[in-house]
C-alpha cells in the first residue's frame, strides 16, 4: 500500500444498479483501505458521454456499459476493459397481452440508445426470430428510461428493452411483464464492465491493480451480504427495496470478464448489421481482425491479481 | 350650465419632476368659454401652460382639478370631436404623407375610394402635392407640420385645438395656410383654440385673444377682435390692437 | 473558408477525431448521409434531407404556434395592467424551467413523436417573442398614442394600428431569437419518442459514437438555422423599411 | 392559489403520480429536500438549498460572462459594419447548434463540473443578450447620433453616450431573456459530470424515478428564475426611470 | 484659394424616396462664403433646402456634388467647431435640462466643476432657471428648444449654425435670445449660419441675408444690410428693408 493515497478520477452512470460494486466500494471504503482517493467524477446520464469524457482526459477510469465501450475502443479511443461488474439484468418489457416476440410486429417499442447492450439484444431476439428492426417501431434512445415504464402503462407503446429496475418497475406496478429476459438471449451476457485509459495504466499500473482490488472486494461483499448490499443499494440509488429485490432476482455481479464475450458482443454488432437487422453500428471495416482487437481491448491481468 | 361649445371651468394642473421632484403648477383655476363657431386664441410666454391647456381639453391630461365640458357633457378621455394638432408634429414613422392624413378617416372605417379623396384634398391644401409618397423622415420640418395640420383637418372635428401649428413655415406658406383655416373655420362654423406666439396672427384670426400670464399660467388678459374678416394687416385698428397685445403679454395690459 | 482551415488543423493537431472530427471528416459524413436511406416517412429523401425537412417541419409548426401566441399575449400584457398582473408571475415561474424538465410531461399529454416535439419547440420559441412583443409594446411613445386617441382610435385601434406597427422590429427581433431557440431546442424535442429528425439523427450518432455524422447533423441544423435566421432578415428589412438607419 | 387547486384536481385525476405528482406529494418532497443533507460542497445547506447555491453561482457566473461579451459583441456589431459583417454569419451559424450538441466540446475544452457548466449557460444567454443589444443600437434615432457628433463625440463617446443610453431598455430586455435561457440551460450544462446542482439534482430524481423531487427541482428552477427575473425588472425600472409611460 | 471662415462650393444635393422612388432636388449648384465673424441668414419657402444645407456644413449629410471648406480645409464630418442647433431639438431623453447642456463639455473631459459653471451660465442664459432637473419630456416645446440653444452654445463653436432656432419662442423670450444672440457673437467673432422664417429677425441680426428660391434651393438674391447694431424695428431702413426681403421670398426681388 503506498504511503499517499493515489487520486483517481472514476466515471460512473447516474443511478444505475447495475454499477453497485462501486456504491458499495465507496460505502465500504474499499478504495480508501487501498490506498486510493477517488475523485468521483460524473455521473453521467449515458456511456457514450463518459467515454467522451475519458477521451478528452477528464476521466482516467469508469464504470461503464460493455458496448459504449467497445464501440469507443472501436472508433479508436486508447482505452482498455479490465474488469467485469455485472452479467445479465436486461429484459424486454411489454404489455400483458403480448405474448410472444412475433406479437411485436409493427408495435411501438423502446429501447435505450443505439448501440446498447440492449438495443444488441433486442436485435439478436429478433434475428433469433427471423424479424429485424424494420418490422417494428422503434424509439432507440428517445424514450429515456426512468420514461418507459409510464409510456407503457399510458399505452404510448407496447414494450421496451432495457436494464433493471425499469424492467422490474413495471412488473411491479402490474401493468407489464419481463416478456424475455436477457440471460434467455444470451445466457451470461456481460453488461457493465471497468474500462481505464491506457496511458493512465501504463503510468500508474499499481494504481489501477489497487482499484480492482477493491472493486472484487465489493463484489464479493454483494455476494456474501445481499440484505447489506440492498441496503447500500437503496441508499445510492434511493429505489424501493421491493423493486431492489426484483432487479436482484436477475442482475448477476461478478468481476469475471471473458476475452469470448467481448468477441462475440463485437461480432453479433457487426453481424447484425450486415444481415440488415439493425443500421450497421461497427463494420468489418472498423475491426478487420477481430482476434487482434479483443486481444488489443481487453486486459484481464488486474482482475489476476 | 352654459351654452357654450366647449367650456373650461376652474382648470389647475400640477406636475411633479421625476427627478428632481420640484413641483411645477403649470395652470391655475383656469375658466374659459368657447362658444360654437367661436375662434379663441391662446397667447403667453413660453411655458405657461399653454400646451397643457389643449392636452387637458383634448382629454389627455387629466386636470388635478377643474373640469371640461363640451356641449354641457363632461370630457376626459380624448374623442375625434376635438382634433389637436401637436405643437411637435407626432407623425406616424411608418406612415407616408398620405397614410398619415388618412389615418383618422381609417379607424372611421371610410371607403378606401374616398379616403384617396380626402387625402388628396388636404394635400393640396397645405401644398404637399408631389409629395404624397414620402415618409416623415424624409420631410422638411415645415413639411411635416404641414401633415400633421392636414391630419387633423382631415378627421373633421367640431373643436380643433391647435399648437403653434404654422411654427415652422415661412412667411408666404403661413398666411396661404391662415386664409385656408379661415375659410374652414367660416365653411363649418367649428368652436378653435389656437395656441400660437405671434399676435400678429392671433389677430388676424381670431374672435378673442386670451392672454396668460407666465407660469402658473393664469388668464391676464382676454381681448375681444371685433374687426371683420378678411382682416388687414395693415389696418389701423389691427396694428393699434396687434401693439396693445403685445405690451400687455410683456408688461402691463390696457 | 479561414475558419474551415483553422478547424482542420486545430482537430488535426487535437488529434481526438471522437471528439473533434476534422472538417474532412465530416464533409464526407455528409456525402455518406446524403446517400443513406432516408427516414421511414420519406425515405426518398435521404437521411440527411429526409430528417432536415421533417424537423423543419416540426419547428416551423412549433415556431408558428410560438410566433401566433407569442405575439398575441405579448401585446394583451403590454396592452391590459390585468393581463400583466395576471399572466407575468405564472409566466415567469415556467419561463426557466428546462425542455428537458418538460419531456416526461409532453409524452404524457401529446404521446410520442410530432406532438410533443412541436410543444417543446413552442416552449423554446415563446418566452423571447413574448418578452421581445411585451418590450417594443412599452416602448411606443406615448406621443403616438395620443395622437391616435384624439383622431378617436378605440383601444383596439391603438393597439393594431399604433403599438404593434411600432413594435415591429422588436417583434422581429424576438421572433429571430425564438427561431433560434426553437431549432436549439430540436434535440430536445426529438427526445421525445421521435424515430425521425436531425435531433433524432444527431442523438443516433452519438450515441453509436459516431462523431463526424453527429457534427455533420449539427452543422445542418446550423446551416439551416442560419438559412431560416436570413429569411426572417430578410422578411424584417421589407416589413421595416421605413426605419431610419444611422 | 387556484393554479394549484387545478394542478391538485388535475394530478389525482390522471393518477399517474410517475409522471404527474399532486402538490401535496410536491411539497412533501420538497420538505423531505430541505432536511436531507445537502451535497458534497455545502452539506450544511441540505441538499435542496445546497443544489440550489451551486447552481445559482454557475449561473450568475455564467449569465454574468454572458451579459458582459454579449452587450459587447452587440455593441460592436450594431456599431461596426464590419464587426458585423465578419460575426454575423459566424454567430448565425453557431446560435442555433443546441446545448446538448456541445457537451462532448465543453468537455473537452472545460474538463468536468463548474466550468462546462457555466460554458454551456453561457451558450443559452449570450444570443438573446446579443442580438437585443444589437436590435437597441441599430433603432437609435438617427438624430441623436447627429447631436453628439455636431458636439464632437468621438465615434467612442456616441457609442457609450448616445447609443448605450438609449439602446438600454432593449439590452436589458435581452438580459431579461437571457437569464431566463441560462437557467433553462442548467440541467443540459450539469448533465457534462456534475454532481451537485438543481440540474444534477432533477436528473437524479429523474433516473430513480422520484417524479415528486423532480417535479420539486424544477419548482424551484422556477422560484429561483423568477426571483431573479423580478430582481432584473427592479434594477431595469430604476435605471430607465426617464422612460415615458404610454 | 478664398479668405472667408466657411465656403460652400457648387453643392447640389438630391434625394430618393424610399418608396416612391422620386428624386427630390433639394440644393442645386449653391455657392456661398462666409468671412469671419459675419452673421449670415438664409430665409425661403418651406422645403427649399435650408436645413439640408446646415446638415451639409455641419458634415451631417454628403453632398451629391460640391465641397464646404472651412479656413481652407474641406470638411466632410461633423466636428465641435462647428455647432449646430437643430430644428426640432434633438435632445437626449435621458439626460436632464443640465445633462442635456453640458453633453459638449462632457465629450471634451472639461472638468465636473467647471461643467457645473458653464451649465448655470447658459441656464441661466436661456431663462431656464430652476428647471435644470426637467427631463426632455417633462418640458414645453420652448424650453426644450432652449436647452438645444443652450446646448450648441455651451460647446462654444468657432461657427454657429442654427436651424429657426427661436421658432418655438414667444415674441418677448424671442427678441430676449437675439439680444443673447448678437452679444456672444459680437464679443466672440464666431461665423453665424442662421435659418428663419421671420425676415424681421433675419434684417435685425445679420450682415447678409440670402434668399432662396423654391425647391430645388438656389440663391435667389443676396441682401447685405448695413444697418448698424443694435438695430431698431421701427428704423425706416429697417423696415424697408424687411418689405424688400419679404417681397422677393414671395415675389420678384429687387
Ligand atoms: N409631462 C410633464 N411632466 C412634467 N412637467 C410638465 C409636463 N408637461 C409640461 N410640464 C411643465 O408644465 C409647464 C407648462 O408646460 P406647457 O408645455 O404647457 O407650456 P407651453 O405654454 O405650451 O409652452 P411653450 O410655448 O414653450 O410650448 C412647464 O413648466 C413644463 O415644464
Ligand atoms: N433624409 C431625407 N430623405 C429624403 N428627402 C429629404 C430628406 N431630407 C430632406 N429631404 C427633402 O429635401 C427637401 C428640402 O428639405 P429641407 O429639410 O432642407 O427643407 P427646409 O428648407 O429646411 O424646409 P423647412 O423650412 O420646412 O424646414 C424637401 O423636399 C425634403 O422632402
Ligand atoms: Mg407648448
Ligand atoms: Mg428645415
Amino acid at each position: 500500500t503506498p504511503a499517499t493515497p493515489a487520486t483517481v478520477r472514476i466515471g460512473y452512470l447516474l443511478g444505475d444498479l447495475h454499477q453497485l460494486p462501486f456504491f458499495v466500494a465507496q460505502d465500504k471504503g474499499f478504495f480508501k483501505d487501498e490506498g486510493i482517493n477517488v475523485q468521483v467524477a460524473g455521473p453521467f446520464d449515458a456511456g457514450p458521454a463518459e467515454m467522451d469524457a475519458l477521451a478528452a482526459n477528464q476521466l482516467d477510469m469508469g464504470y461503464v456499459g460493455i458496448a459504449p465501450s467497445v464501440l469507443a475502443a472501436a472508433r479508436k479511443i486508447d482505452l482498455s476493459i479490465i474488469s467485469g461488474v455485472n452479467l445479465e439484468g436486461s429484459a424486454l418489457a411489454t404489455e400483458i397481452g403480448i405474448n410472444s416476440v412475433a406479437d411485436l410486429k409493427s408495435k411501438k417499442v423502446a429501447t435505450p440508445a443505439p448501440g446498447s447492450i440492449q438495443y444488441v439484444m433486442l436485435g439478436m431476439l429478433l434475428s433469433q426470430n427471423s424479424l429485424s428492426f424494420s418490422d417494428l417501431d422503434l424509439f432507440p434512445g428517445t424514450i429515456k428510461p426512468p420514461d418507459m415504464p409510464q409510456s407503457l402503462q399510458t399505452g404510448r407503446i407496447s414494450g421496451y428493452f432495457v436494464w433493471e429496475p425499469f424492467v422490474a418497475k413495471s412488473v411491479v406496478g402490474g401493468y407489464g411483464k419481463a416478456l424475455v429476459e436477457s440471460k434467455e438471449i444470451w445466457p451470461g451476457h456481460p453488461c457493465c464492465v471497468v474500462v481505464t485509459r491506457n496511458d493512465f495504466a501504463l503510468k500508474n499500473d499499481n494504481t489501477v491493480a489497487a482499484v480492482i482490488r477493491a472493486h472484487r472486494k465489493a463484489v464479493q461483499f454483494i455476494t456474501d451480504n445481499p440484505a447489506d448490499a440492498k441496503t447500500i443499494a437503496q441508499k445510492w440509488t434511493r429505489l424501493d427495496a421491493a423493486i431492489i429485490d426484483n432487479a436482484f432476482t436477475r442482475v448477476k455481479y461478478t468481476y469475471a470478464l471473458s476475452k469470448d464475450d467481448v468477441k462475440r458482443f463485437a461480432r453479433e454488432i457487426i453481424s447484425l448489421g450486415e444481415s440488415g437487422t439493425i443500421k450497421p453500428i461497427i463494420t468489418a471495416g472498423d475491426v478487420p481482425d477481430l482476434d487482434a482487437f479483443v486481444d488489443k481491448v481487453v486486459d484481464l491481468q488486474y482482475i489476476q491479481r | 350650465m352654459s351654452q357654450a361649445k366647449l367650456s373650461i371651468e376652474h382648470i389647475s394642473k400640477s406636475f411633479t419632476e421625476k427627478k428632481g421632484g420640484k413641483v411645477t403648477h403649470a395652470l391655475l383655476d383656469f375658466n374659459l368659454e368657447v362658444a360654437a363657431g367661436e375662434f379663441v386664441t391662446i397667447v403667453g410666454p413660453s411655458g405657461c401652460g399653454k400646451t397643457t391647456l389643449l392636452k387637458i381639453v383634448a382629454g389627455l391630461e387629466i386636470a388635478s382639478e377643474g373640469a371640461v365640458y363640451l356641449d354641457d357633457h363632461r370630457v376626459t378621455v380624448p374623442g375625434p370631436e376635438r382634433g389637436l394638432v401637436f405643437q411637435d408634429f407626432a407623425l406616424f414613422p411608418w406612415r407616408d404623407v398620405t397614410g398619415n392624413i388618412v389615418f383618422g378617416p381609417e379607424l372611421l372605417k371610410v371607403p378606401a375610394v374616398e379616403r384617396v379623396k380626402i387625402a388628396e384634398h388636404y394635400i393640396r391644401l397645405v401644398g404637399l402635392s408631389g409629395n404624397e409618397r414620402k415618409y416623415p423622415a424624409e420631410l422638411s420640418g415645415g413639411m411635416k407640420q404641414r401633415v400633421a395640420i392636414a391630419r387633423a383637418l382631415a378627421n373633421n372635428p367640431e373643436v380643433l385645438l391647435m399648437d403653434e401649428p404654422f411654427g415652422s413655415l415661412d412667411a408666404q406658406t403661413r398666411s396661404q395656410m391662415q386664409k385656408e383655416l379661415l375659410y374652414i373655420w367660416q365653411e363649418n362654423r367649428k368652436a378653435v383654440l389656437f395656441v400660437t406666439h405671434s399676435v400678429e396672427e392671433a389677430v388676424y384670426l381670431s374672435n378673442r385673444i386670451v392672454v396668460l400670464s407666465e407660469s402658473p399660467g393664469t388668464i391676464k388678459q382676454i381681448y375681444s377682435i371685433d374687426l371683420s374678416y378678411p382682416r388687414s394687416r395693415s389696418d389701423h385698428g389691427f396694428i393699434s390692437l396687434r401693439e396693445k397685445i403685445t405690451g400687455c403679454i410683456s408688461e402691463n395690459c390696457r | 473558408m479561414l475558419f474551415l482551415l483553422a478547424w482542420e488543423i486545430a482537430a488535426l493537431l487535437a488529434n481526438l477525431p471522437q471528439l473533434f472530427p476534422t472538417p474532412v471528416d465530416v464533409l464526407s459524413a455528409l456525402y455518406a448521409l446524403l446517400i443513406a436511406p432516408g427516414p421511414a416517412g420519406l425515405p426518398w429523401a435521404g437521411e440527411l434531407w429526409g430528417n432536415t425537412l421533417i424537423s423543419l417541419w416540426r419547428v416551423l409548426v412549433g415556431f408558428a404556434i410560438a410566433a401566433v401566441s407569442g405575439i398575441l399575449l405579448g401585446v394583451a400584457i403590454g396592452w391590459w395592467r390585468n393581463a400583466r398582473d395576471l399572466l407575468e408571475p405564472i409566466i415567469e415561474l415556467l419561463r426557466p424551467i428546462p425542455p428537458l424538465a418538460w419531456i416526461p410531461l409532453a409524452m404524457l399529454w401529446f404521446g410520442l413523436g410530432f406532438t410533443p416535439a412541436v410543444f417543446l419547440i413552442w416552449l423554446g420559441a415563446f418566452f423571447p417573442i413574448l418578452l421581445n412583443t411585451v418590450l417594443g409594446m412599452e416602448s411606443t411613445p406615448k406621443k403616438l398614442v395620443e395622437v391616435a386617441k384624439t383622431l378617436g382610435a378605440s383601444s383596439g385601434q391603438i393597439l393594431f394600428k399604433v403599438c404593434v406597427p411600432f413594435a415591429a422590429p422588436s417583434i422581429m427581433a424576438g421572433l429571430r431569437i425564438g427561431i433560434g431557440i426553437g431549432w436549439m431546442c430540436l434535440v430536445a424535442a426529438e427526445l421525445t419518442g421521435s424515430n425521425s429528425g436531425l435531433g433524432y439523427m444527431i442523438m443516433y450518432y452519438y450515441s453509436t459514437m459516431e462523431a463526424a455524422k453527429t457534427v455533420a447533423g449539427m452543422l445542418m441544423i446550423g446551416i439551416v438555422g442560419f438559412l431560416m435566421f436570413t429569411a426572417l432578415k430578410k422578411m424584417e428589412d421589407n416589413l421595416l423599411f421605413w426605419r431610419v438607419q444611422s
